[in-house]
This record gives structure tokens, C-alpha cells and sequence, in this order.
């Protein structure tokens, strides 16, 4: 039980961040296992929100989409799509929002709109879906994000949504939080170290003066990890 | 309204050039109203949808779309949409002009349609570089002096969904993950329906969408119309289809050949359906 | 949100002077909270409501408000509220002021209040005399140029509702007609809803909203706490206790007098009730 | 069977002009008797639509408020009171809007606010409600008001809604029409005359050239009209 991935660190450790009736905007992927893994260990109240409409889904398998079936059946309430966005989001009522992307400056802005100039692009990607307004709309958002200096870049292509809530950037090297307005390095996961994270960072890191050590996984942290995802994957 | 079939209301209700929205949140996706747009050639439409997913990539990749107004285009949980990456990289087969918002955008948009009203406001698109790359504007409170951002509403002339069931008179019924079904169909000038099935009499269900027949111009019937999406309380979606497309869509030649096979040599939701038995058997 | 007794809930979130809504389309009125009001001797208050019916009279008429905001206030299919026409016509007890709205303009306030939106837009307030009277203005659409109304957001300090069910966790669900009560508990800073039952586990109904327990403040036990209104599922309207109450209004004194008897001198929703059925043998 | 009563001639005509498969937006009162008279007569399909959110109701008995419990168990659809005013009214759905109102001018202009000056009213009235903008929001609107100076009158104290859309008014005596942009009487009741309508008129009365006389209630009318009063009157 000791071996984990770096994605089981990130979310992880993204885990721990949710306490006990925090109401969180999910999304696919590593935040909807981070999300229900919290949910799974020490914040069983916290309310898992899907902007498909389910509002408090208790989902028992990992979904593929932000719009299975079993987010719905599970779910407290399910509302449309504009009422989600109207009088939850804008609302206010959201605590903490998920977001990833194909890039992130040192302020925490993200794109997930193009790579290369927006009218002729070199990668197409999918766009801000819930994004610009979820990092505006919930009071913190933490950044899920694998480092890499194309990833982590001094300029990017394209702001789809600004960085000014973002509090929490957790990567599978270790864990940037902003320090008088840019993402600095404060931690760094087991066997990972600060020149690994600078050199996979295309601005100049910062790193804190008290660099601290990410707590491994725990042995129940990574059972109920991987019994969530051994569903997922048989789903 | 009447309940016709698929291809005459295809036929009838949509034409080229119109703007077309076919909504559907992951789930109820009108996969067979789409294909039937493709078999019949439809050509220069405006595409509308938030979650544009692989029914775009096939619309796209097979040159039925002039312009696409979205929020997000991936495949789900899998990965980009080849069709339409290569659509924008490259103009293939057609380029293709992108109108892109954020979602609470899109939703205030379909509200506005559905609400005849020409814009909806919203607290977004703040700071960012979306805004100089597409139509929103700002209205400033009347009360407050607060700027907000504003969108034009969404006016189809054709809003396309697909839901579970509808009765002998045409009120449809759809249930589950709800979307942004009502607001389409009702933000657009005429409107199709694809159904699961047709009941005697609709049973009310929790979170239900009920459109009264009197608000939908055409129902037709096309079981597991939605697939590979889903429709609560009929099929799950199938989730190894959406990973199967990413390869199939990464070569034009593959997907050509696919859709050939799957959509313009089939007649109707029932043979497409035979024809992917038949290539999981051969 | 904890599950509390009426008493302590209005104790310790309604305060003097506040902006207070007891929201209900003709449907799960909150009475036993507005008798609460008056029990506790609440003034100043400012109360919102669509359709401001016995309920509002009955607050008015014991001195509790300061400001009625509106759309329409009479005792549904009966006639004329006395005690409202009493005090805007005599100032008996006190001086009401009034902000008056449409109906499709207090609901746009009340969407952009739950939407935390300065302010609703819609195609109204058109040539008649009451922008002149109310709170209303002009914004523009800046992409067609149309003029339409603005109206401000409602955003009440207290927001009280009555359904059905609560669970034991505190979520809450109301079905049938669902007038604005979501609307009305999200757009305000507090809220308080008084329910007919709390169940172990609340069941999916058609036609429901649901408040997740976060949302709310306080749920409190009321059973038959929408009386003379009623609760789809457990009881009918009293439309006799509403047409009962045109002449028990008419009067200041027998007006004082039943107040008094029903609301004053009875400590809760049950013993309202108790002395309603002695009234009757009597 | 042959006698009956002025409101239900009133309720007669009106439902007369309700066709199949036409959507009523209907208030408590004749509306609500006309529109399911009509229902019951020549015009099954017609949908009646009431501002509390029920669409496509088909009442047994005559509900007493329009938030009766009955008009949403047999609707077609239950929306919220913003989805009725917004996607549906607004929405431009609705054919045909039902209103009432202590004065009319000569131009279709009601009030159903204040007799008297607004900021002391000798009545306070209960205000608009849904009437402001079904006046604007429906194709045609039809006034039923019982005859009389003090509400036919030649200036309103408060106009609460605009006569734009007002296509007929029927009232106890006759059936006024707009004609060159003037209420005009087009047709008289049975045992009704001109003279009397112009004496419950507080301007001075366009009477048409080719006056017309309504057709009395006929016996199905009256059974199906009374039958739905019966039941509202057991309720």
C-alpha cells in the first residue's frame, strides 16, 4: 500500500482541503475524485454540485461525464442548467469550485481555449464551459494541474478565466498557493523537490522560506481512493 | 402539432442556412435527429449548443455546419473533438466560425430566447480575453450603477431535443438531468421532438419537463434516438462508445468510412443501431 | 439549519424593522409563522409578497407593518382586504406605505434576487400609470436597442415559506403549486420554513422543489400552519374560512376581537386551531 | 330553462368566442366560467392557462382562487409563477387574456388600482396583478364588466393597463368592439337596448350602424353553464 501515483497525491491532497459541509462545484476527472473521496473519509457532508443540475449527489461509481445518470438519481435536488448557474453560482452559494486547464500564469489565470492566436490556432481546445464564471463565482477555487513548463507558463495564449479566487494550485509535484499575488511553491510531496517543480515552471518559482512536506496518502486515504476508482473503471 | 416521422419533420422543419440548436446536457443528446440532418445534406447551418459533443463532431466533419455557437466542445471525460479541432486548425472539410461563450452565458441566452426577451444579463466574463472575441455586451443598473454583462438571446429557427416520452396528443415528457431542453425549444420559431416512446397517457414524474403539445411542431418517434447519450429510466449511456469515437474521429478517412457506414447508408435510428451490432459481431 | 420550534426561529431571525416576505401563491401560505409575527409583536416591519391576501391583513390590521410592497392584495374570489383599505385609506392603525408592482414584475424581482442580480429586466410597466407610483426604470438592450423595465432585485432580510415535508437532515421539499417560495428563500439573507411533516427520508414527487438544508435556517414543525390556505396533499383551502373573513375584517373591533381569541391569546399553530374549533361549537 | 341570469349571458358570450384549441390565460370568476363553459361546449381543446402556474387545467369544479389545488392535479404542466409571466406570457404563448377591472375608458385603458387620487384613494382596489402586462402580452384581450357609469367612464383615475389589445368588451347589456380605435356597441343582449347601454355609459356611446342582437344563451349552454356553477357552489 505504500507505492501511490502522483494523480492519487493530487487528489489527495485535494481531498483533504474539503472539510465537512463545504459546498463544492465538481467537475470530471481528478476534482470529482478528490470531491467524493473527502466525502468518503472526513467530510461526509460535503455537498458535491454538478453543473448538469445535481445539486448533493452521492454518486457510488466515479462518473464519466458531468451528466451520468447516477448524479441525478443520487441527488439531493437536480435543477436546469440555468437555474444552476442563476441562483447557485451567481447566487453564491457555491464554497469552493474545481477548475483545471491547459495552462496557468503566475497569478493564477488559466486558459482552456487555445494554444497559438485565437483566430488561427495551433491546438483547439474545448473552451471555458463553466470556468470564467466559476473562478468569479465561488469564494475559492482550487487548480488541479499535472506541472510542466507547457503548462505553467510565463504568458498565456489566451485568459478564459482570471486567477483573483484561486487559493490552491496542487500539482503532482507538489502545491502553489499565492503569496502577495503570485502562485509560490509552499510544499512539495514526498520525493518530489523544489528544482524538480522550478524547472517544470516557465516563470521563475518562488518558493517559500518555509517549504513544508506533503503527508503521503494514508493507508485508508488510498483504500477508499481506490475503491472508488476500482468502480469507476468497471463501470 | 403531429406525430410524424423523423425524416418528414427533418424534411419539412429545417432547412439550409437555418440556425439549429440540437440541446441535450450529456444527457437525452438527439443523436438521431442529427444523423437525419446528415443523411438528408444539410448544409451553412449555425449550430447552437452548449456541450457541443461527438453528434457535432459528426456534423461537423461531414460539412453540415457554417458556424458553431458553444461553451465547451470535448468529448466528455475523453478528450478534444478531432472533427472540430480540425475543422478550425485546418477548415476541414468546410472552416468553420466559432461564437463562443461561457456557460452561464449560453443559459442566459436560452432563457432570454425562451423568455422573448433580445438579451439576458449576467455577472460574468470578467477579465478575461473572451469578451473581445464575441458578442457580449454590458448593461450598467439602473439602481445600483453595477456593470454587468449582457448576451443576446438565442433564436433558433429550429430548436431540436430528444426526451423520453410523449403522449397520444404530442405533450412530450423528459426526465432526469433536464438541461436546457425546455428553454431551446421554446426559444426556437419551430421545433422537433424525437421521443423514446409514445404512451397513452403521461405518468407525472419527479423532476419532470412537461412541453404541451401546442409548443412543439413536431413528435417523432425514435427509440434509443439518444445513443450513445442516454435516456433516464431506458438506457445508460455508453460510456465505451464516447472512448471508441476518440480514435475513430482522429483520421478523416476513419470516420468518413464510419459514418458512411453507420449514418448515410442506414435509414433510421433502427438501422443504425443494427449496423453497430453487426460491427461488433464482424 | 437546525430543526427549531416556531417560536424560537421568528425569536431569533425576524427582528423590528426588518424586510420580512411570507411568500405563497394562494398555495402553503405560512400563517402560523405570520401569527408567530404577531404574537411577538414585530413592527416596523416591511412585508414583500405577490398576492398580499387574509394573512397580510391580519399583520397590517395588528400594526406590525410599515411597508407593503406588492402586486396584488385582495382575499381571492371574495373581495376587498379591509384592513389593508383601512390603513392606506384611514392610516387605522398606522400609515402604510405601499410599493406596488405586476405580478411579472415581482417575479422578475424575485429571480434577480435569487440570482444575486441587481436588478430583473422584462417587456413590461408599459403606458399605464404605475412607473410614475414605483420603483421601476429603463435599461436598453445593447444589441437591438429595444427599451424594456428594470425592476430591483428583491432581497428581503427574512424570507419565510411553508411545505410539505422536511427530512430529519433538514432539507425540504413543497410540490403542487409552487407560486415563487424557492425564489423568496434564496433571495434573502435569512429564512425560515415551517413544514407540515418531517419525514425520514423525503420522497421524489412530481412537481417538487427542493431546498437543501443549507439553504435554509430554520424548519420548523407547523402542522396545518398554512390554514386557511392549504397543503396540496394534506388539506384543502378553507374557502369558507375566506369568505368568512370579509365580514370579521370589515369591523376594527371584531376584527381586534378574533385576533385577540385565535392568534393572541393561543401559544401555537395547535392551539390556533383548537380555538377555531371551539368558535365553531360555540 | 329559457330564463337566466345577466352574468350568464355574459359568461355565454364570452366563452362563444373562445375557439378550439386556443390558449386562455384566465382569471378567477366569468373568466374561469366562460373558458370552461367553452370547454365543455364547442371548444374541448381549449387551454386554459392560469397565472399560478398551471397550464393546460381541466377543473371539474370552478375553482374559487386561481391557486386551487384542483387546477394543478389536472393540468398538463405546473410552472413556477416566474416561468408562467416570463417564458409563457411574455413568451408570447397565450391567445386570449381574460380582464376585469372597476373602470374602463372609451379607448379599453383599465384600472384596477385606486378610485380616488392615488396617494389618498377614497378605495383602495387591489391592484394590478397579472393585468399590466397580459394586456400587452396576449394576442386579444376580452373585458367582461357588468354595465355601469361609475365604470364606464369618460377619464380613469389610474389606467393599470393599456387598451392596445382589447378586441371586445361584453357586459351585462351588449357587446362593445373597438372601432376606429373607440369602444363602439355592436350588439345588444336580448331585451337589452341601445338607450340603456348609453345610460350606463359615462362618455358618450358609439352605437353601431348595424347593430347586431346576441344570440340567447341555448339550452346545452345553459345545462353545461349551470352544471360547472352547481359544482362550485358544492365546493
Amino acid at each position: 500500500m505504500s507505492g501511490y501515483t502522483p494523480d492519487e497525491m493530487m487528489a489527495v491532497e485535494a481531498s483533504r482541503r474539503l472539510a465537512d459541509g463545504m459546498v463544492c462545484f465538481v467537475g470530471i476527472g481528478l476534482p470529482s475524485l478528490a470531491a467524493n473521496l473527502a466525502r468518503r473519509t472526513h467530510a461526509p457532508g460535503c455537498v458535491l454540485v454538478y453543473e448538469s443540475g445535481t445539486i448533493g449527489s452521492k454518486p457510488e461509481e466515479l462518473p464519466l461525464s458531468i451528466g451520468d445518470g447516477e448524479l441525478a438519481e443520487t441527488a439531493d435536488a437536480v435543477v436546469s442548467v440555468p437555474e444552476m448557474f442563476a441562483y447557485w453560482l451567481q447566487g453564491g452559494r457555491i464554497d469552493v469550485g474545481f477548475l483545471a486547464a491547459a495552462q496557468i500564469d503566475r497569478q493564477g489565470n488559466l486558459n482552456s481555449t487555445v494554444i497559438g492566436p485565437y483566430e488561427k490556432p495551433r491546438v483547439r481546445l474545448p473552451g471555458g464551459g463553466g470556468a470564467p464564471e466559476i473562478a468569479i463565482g465561488v469564494r475559492d477555487v482550487f487548480v488541479l494541474l499535472r506541472h510542466a513548463r507547457r503548462a505553467f507558463v510565463s504568458a498565456l495564449d489566451f485568459t478564459t478565466s482570471v486567477g483573483d479566487n484561486v487559493r490552491v494550485v496542487v500539482t503532482d509535484l507538489g502545491i502553489l498557493e499565492p503569496v502577495a499575488g503570485e502562485l509560490t511553491l509552499v510544499a512539495v510531496h514526498p520525493g518530489a523537490d523544489p528544482d524538480q517543480a522550478r524547472a517544470a515552471t516557465g516563470w521563475e518559482l518562488r518558493v517559500s522560506d518555509d517549504l513544508r512536506e506533503t503527508a503521503p496518502p494514508t493507508d485508508a486515504e488510498l483504500t477508499a481512493l481506490r475503491a472508488l476508482r476500482t468502480k469507476g473503471a468497471a463501470a | 402539432m403531429a406525430v410524424v416521422s423523423l425524416r418528414d419533420a427533418v424534411r419539412e422543419l429545417v432547412r439550409d442556412g437555418d440556425v439549429v440548436a440540437l440541446e441535450g446536457f450529456t444527457h437525452l443528446i438527439p443523436y438521431a435527429a442529427g444523423h437525419e440532418l446528415i443523411r438528408q445534406g444539410r448544409r451553412d447551418l449555425t449550430l447552437i449548443r452548449m456541450t457541443p459533443d461527438v453528434l457535432y463532431d459528426q456534423l461537423i466533419g461531414m460539412g453540415c455546419a457554417r458556424k458553431l455557437v458553444f461553451s465547451w466542445g470535448g468529448n466528455p471525460g475523453v478528450g478534444p473533438l478531432h472533427r472540430l479541432r480540425d475543422a478550425v486548425e485546418h477548415c476541414w472539410p468546410l472552416p468553420l466560425e466559432l461564437e463562443e461563450h461561457s456557460h452561464a452565458g449560453m443559459a442566459a441566452a436560452w432563457v432570454a430566447g425562451a423568455s422573448r426577451l433580445p438579451f439576458g444579463v449576467l455577472r460574468g466574463y470578467r477579465g478575461g480575453d473572451l469578451p473581445a472575441r464575441t458578442r457580449v455586451a454590458t448593461v450598467t443598473c439602473p439602481f445600483t450603477g453595477e456593470e454587468l454583462a449582457a448576451v443576446p438571446a438565442h433564436r433558433p429557427d429550429v430548436g431540436i431535443v430528444h426526451a423520453q416520452q410523449a403522449d397520444r396528443h404530442g405533450n412530450v415528457q423528459l426526465w432526469g438531468i433536464v438541461g436546457v431542453q425546455k428553454e431551446a425549444v421554446l426559444a426556437s420559431a419551430r421545433s422537433i421532438v424525437t421521443v423514446e416512446e409514445i404512451v397513452d397517457e403521461l405518468q407525472p414524474r419527479p423532476n419532470a419537463v412537461v412541453l404541451p403539445s401546442w409548443v412543439v411542431d413536431a413528435v417523432c418517434l425514435a427509440p434509443r434516438g439518444a445513443h450513445p447519450s442516454y435516456a433516464h429510466g431506458y438506457y445508460d449511456r455508453d460510456n465505451e462508445f464516447y472512448v471508441a469515437w476518440d480514435p475513430i474521429s482522429r483520421d478523416r478517412d476513419r470516420f468518413l468510412d464510419w459514418m458512411r457506414r453507420h449514418v448515410l447508408e442506414t435509414a433510421d435510428v433502427g438501422q443504425y443501431h443494427a449496423s453497430l451490432e453487426e460491427a461488433v459481431v464482424a
